[in-house]
């Protein structure tokens, strides 16, 4: 096998930029097994989840990432555990590869004691070290993301935040007062718009007067890159934290797609056809793709990644497992943690002026 | 007849929209997705785009619009997909939408009905599962309906489009595929109910359980329940929550000497305070054989998991508890 | 004198426009007349206004309009009574403009039973036909603004909705989110920013990481105009009417200026200085570069203009005189009209359980 | 020694940017402007633009940027130039702000202090003068605090700083310019008021007065008269209204026998509404010898005119109105 391997990515679309993301990009072996092993594992993972659903095992809302695992993965290789990110409800994929693991996301979505919110807060409430959630908003996180940036700038930390939003989040005013003020105070903040086609049922160009999101900063200059080429993300993310530490905000785009339905409800084929979806699975899924890139340059040989597979399966399943046997928190436990170091004395209100219990 | 709470909604819409040529919904996904709850099911297929408009993501700005094109002589229904997201647009909703005629001496009506799931799902977390009611109430100027039945979504719904007022209606998820009896009456697309009259679900002597929404069902099967062990309730059924029926409830009260709250919002300055004010400063207080009690949802932010959600919200049990408490029962 | 006159203005911006509005404007002696006679009207209006909030016959909040005459005139001009107009909290001008009398400015300043809205709305919050207010929320007219427009869109009008904000409403949010669906839905309407160069003390580049708001639009059209000349106003406004029946949203930009504080508690000297506002006052105050062209192209004589000041002056006063001495609604008055046709029932509670007073 | 609300404020906040490194301000007209209404005056000029920060008038956007910044570790102030444009913002303030440590399980604390002047000035107008006491306190994770004097404003205004969660401090523009006496203690750089606990303004034995901001003022003014005829009124200043402190309330009941709430917002689900019902069902209930009244603002959207507005907020004769029917008083 090769140690490294260099490839050309698709050309970045550039706005208020002379210079764009370097289009050939490299990558070595171990970085790109790497790459490999997070997406299959997110992918999985994201499986698994819809599949606890369906068995009435997971509740309420449940926003797949899958399809668009070289967003987070790609990004994630140009940054630092240092630097922080924060994004929608779509927010699985996400808090795994920010160091919550597989069983903190599942166990989550069960509802139970190892989740990384003990259950409190479900599919759009993950947390983690420098990962600020999961926001069940649309739009509400990228002000909030903004602030996290601000924090930095104002401690003179070198470091970013990743602030994420949807096409269909494209749209909310609170982004366009926040591109102002982080420019007006040249935060540290890399606007990323995961592009996937669709807020819930309804495409871009039904939503957006103007679909070419990376310009929709105006005065922030912008980069769209392909988001289902794990290589190409990550050099985008490269090129925008370098650029972001010196300038201030930029936006970047990313161009992916969701396979399943927006949320378990929405069977997902009302508003697209079939053809479509699987149109991108065959040609532009960004782990097949991925994987014949390693294939063709040699860098990993079919029966190593076969191994992932399995290994990633196995892991999956083990975490599953746990998290549907995981013991569920109940009664008292419902009463803390709704204040950060309440009073002594603060006794709280249950559903009938008799339920009463002290909070921690 | 049978009907879900969803069709009856979808209907009253529905008649109305077919009725007067200045009724329209808009909102996120009410036209080609049929609606993210169905409740404007097939209405954009039979009436097409200038009617049934769907909107990008952004509730402060189509909100606003809605607004204005109620000040300029349309009846727009703005649906949220669910109140929670009338945060954004709360603005619009009271500092445009309900004080307008005020302050305008009367000058610019606006005639729009803001709607969508309110309250609690199952298993949607603290974001997507707060009451609207108590806020809304508060503020002058609008009218608030929290309907529990078809009938009452049905003819609360066209009597909100036909009020030349803003009005918030506020529906509950739980209940949309909830099938309830209709009437003929009801089944008639004259059907109307009068907005600000509580209904009286159950009449009984010994207690008063004045509720909204879908409490007013679990008031219902408290009552059921009690019956069995002697204790006849009264279910008062709010249906408005402004302008609200005080009179129903202080005759109520007045024949049961006792009562109890129901509803799914906070506590603290709830309905259920307002009820228990009310009822105070009238002349039923001095029949109150024992203390008003509430019972709402706990004073938490709403959790995720299923064992932790079922005990934020009120079940049987809190009102029996409640109503053995107040009868002074063991 | 002459009958009509020519004159150019200052050139237009544009911001994804082919073509703009003249710059070769011609009016005639009446018209003339008349522009003059309002600003002049407006301008003592504002200054009475000022005067009688010194003498405490006027309460709260009054944000003047002087230094602004030409924009409202102006686009008036170009305006059928039709058409609609909703802006902000500084609609004096305006509602005068609009159809309102001066008695039903002032009077409503002094809280009287003549004020257009008999005392209820106060400075910021007065209506005429077709004039949608006065709003004291900043940046919340504007999609209203859009709503008025897509009634008479969607009831086949011909006609628009001008929708007026300043500088430092124009990074609110809703602004965006009001666009992006404008845009969409092509509304006939016309998004109008009065830049006068200041939201409150803070200057449009402290506020505004663009200060070019007739391109903050984006995928909407722009023009700048002068704002201090109420010809070009007049053509702009003329322009964007056409333009907006025939093609959906526009944005019109007009450079103007506010001679007074930003309310009457500021006294507008902190933030910028003595000198500034003196220097626009005697080189590009709106009624006096005006007055000039009359002057020069012999469309009135400086008689005739004396005359028509004085006739201001006494109309004014007049108005002011009544406003004073009007009387003041109380009592019930203060229960009705929190409906629109109110129940027959209907009680309104007043400060304590036993005041209370049915309601019309 | 006497000392403006407005100056109080300023010491608080300028004595705690001093002591802790991560508190700032941000806001409207913060910094070169001194404030909108000065309470911030000299600040930027003492701390700089890293430490007192002007925001564009973008409401929604700057509460959710100091929210962030919490979430990071720092202590955001941010003013509402008033609370009537936190309704813009409130979706930050109740979704982001209150309820993130509880859906993190105690993963993202958010340490924020959000205030500016709240409910009714002097001829502002219905979309200037609202009270957002009620809608705030019913959030759970939030705390709300509602001062009158200089001292409750230095000192609560340093402990919500201090507080490690999401405070909503309502200041009342009227009282800005008031001066009240402060104590040697008061004027410490360590002053702090416990959060969570009410006042008593003045000892009484008749009838307990329970309000607050402004309104104890005029609680205080309705004693003295009532005083003159016999009428001993307790004075309750909540000053925080969440967490209420219940039981300085009850107890009081418990003596007097008779309450009267007085605030200024609107009746419906008011602060009134709430306390009424947390006395009725508290032991008080039984030693009541008269029903509770509330005293409130009209329910109605605010006028401008003076005479209109006057009827709109409470006066003395309200309250005396109300004591005396309590009291059985002719
Ligand atoms: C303010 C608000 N409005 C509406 C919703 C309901 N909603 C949840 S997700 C969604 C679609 C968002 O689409 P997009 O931003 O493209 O993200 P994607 O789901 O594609 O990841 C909508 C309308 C919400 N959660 N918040
Ligand atoms: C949402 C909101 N935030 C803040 C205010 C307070 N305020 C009133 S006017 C104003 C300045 C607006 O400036 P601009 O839009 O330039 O209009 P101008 O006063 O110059 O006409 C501010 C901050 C408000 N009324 N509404
Ligand atoms: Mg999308
Ligand atoms: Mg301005």
């Amino acid at each position: 096998t090769a140690a490294s391997a260099t490839f050309t990515t698709k050309d970045f679309d550039l706005h208020k930029l002379d210079m764009g993301p370097a289009t050939e990009v490299s990558t070595t072996r171990e970085e790109a097994i790497q790459f490999y092993r997070e997406m299959q594992t997110i992918r999985r993972m994201e499986t698994t989840a819809g599949n606890m659903y369906k068995a009435k095992q997971v509740r309420g809302f449940c926003h797949l990432y899958s399809g668009q695992e070289a967003c987070c993965v790609g990004m994630e290789a140009s940054m630092t555990p240092e630097d922080a990110v924060i994004t929608a409800y779509r927010a699985h994929g996400w808090s795994y590869i920010r160091g919550v693991s597989i069983l903190g996301v599942l166990a989550e979505l069960t509802g139970k004691k190892s989740g990384c919110s003990m259950g409190k807060g479900g599919s759009m409430h993950m947390y983690g070290k420098n990962f600020y959630g999961g926001n069940g908003i649309v739009g509400a996180q990228v002000p909030l993301g903004a602030g996290i940036a601000f924090a930095m700038k104002y401690r003179k930390e070198k470091n970013i935040c990743v602030t994420l939003y949807g096409d269909g989040a494209a749209n909310q005013g609170q982004l366009f007062e926040t591109f102002n003020m982080a420019k007006l105070w040249n935060l540290p903040c890399v606007f990323v718009c995961e592009n996937n086609g669709y807020g819930m049922g309804t495409s871009a160009e039904r939503a957006s007067a103007s679909i070419d999101y990376y310009t929709r900063g105006d005065y922030v200059p912008g980069i769209k890159c392909d988001g289902m080429d794990v290589l190409a993300v990550r050099e985008a993310m490269k090129f925008c934290k370098d650029y972001v530490l010196k300038n201030g905000p930029i936006l970047l785009e990313v161009a992916t797609y969701r396979y399943s339905g927006h949320s378990m409800s929405d069977p997902g084929t009302s508003y697209r056809s079939r053809e479509e979806v699987k149109e991108v699975r065959e040609k532009k899924d960004p782990i097949t793709t991925f994987k014949e890139k390693l294939l063709s340059s040699n860098l990993a040989t079919a029966d190593e990644l076969k191994k992932i597979d399995t290994e990633v399966r196995k892991e999956v399943e083990a975490a599953a497992e746990l998290a549907k046997n995981d013991t569920e928190l109940s009664g008292d436990y419902l009463y803390n943690q709704i204040y950060n170091q309440p009073p002594a004395d603060y006794i709280v209100r249950g559903c009938d002026p008799m339920t009463t219990s002290p909070s921690k | 007849t049978q009907m879900t709470v969803r069709d009856a909604l979808n209907s009253a819409i529905d008649e109305e929209i077919q009725k007067d040529d200045s009724v329209f919904v808009l909102g996120e996904e009410v036209a080609e997705y049929d609606g993210a709850y169905k409740v404007t099911k097939n209405l954009w297929k039979k009436y097409g785009d200038s009617r049934v408009i769907d909107t990008p993501i952004t509730e402060m700005g189509f909100a606003g619009i809605a607004v204005g094109a109620a000040m300029n002589g349309l009846k727009p229904i703005c649906e949220f997909m669910t109140f929670n997201f009338s945060m954004q647009a709360i603005d619009q909703i009271i500092n445009s939408a309900a004080k307008t005629h005020y302050m305008s001496a009367g000058g610019v009506p606006v005639p729009i009905v803001f709607r969508g799931p309110n309250g609690a799902a199952a298993g949607v977390g603290a974001q997507h599962s707060q009451c609207f009611g108590a806020w809304y109430s508060s503020c002058p100027g609008l009218k608030v309906i929290s309907p529990y039945s078809s009938e009452d979504c049905k003819g609360l719904l066209k009597a909100s489009i036909r009020d030349p007022n803003p009005v918030v209606f506020l529906e509950n998820e739980l209940l949309y595929g909830t099938a309830f009896e209709m009437s003929d009456e009801a089944l008639s697309d004259e059907f109307v109910l009068p907005i600000g009259k509580a209904k009286i679900e159950r009449e009984g002597k010994h207690v008063s359980l004045v509720t909204h929404s879908k409490y007013v069902g679990l008031c219902l099967d408290a009552a059921k329940e009690l019956e069995g062990q002697g204790v006849e309730c009264e279910v008062i059924n709010l249906r408005t929550l402004r302008p609200m029926d005080t009179q129903a409830i202080i005759k109520s009260v007045m024949k049961t000497n006792h009562c109890i709250t129901v509803e799914g919002g906070w506590p603290q300055c709830g309905i259920g305070s307002e009820i228990c004010a009310t009822i105070v400063e009238s002349p039923a207080f001095n029949y109150l054989d024992a203390p008003i009690l509430r019972v709402t949802g706990a004073d938490v932010p709403m959790p995720y998991a299923k064992s932790l959600e079922a005990a934020a919200l009120p079940e049987i049990q809190n009102v029996i508890k409640c109503v053995k408490k107040v009868l002074n029962i063991p």
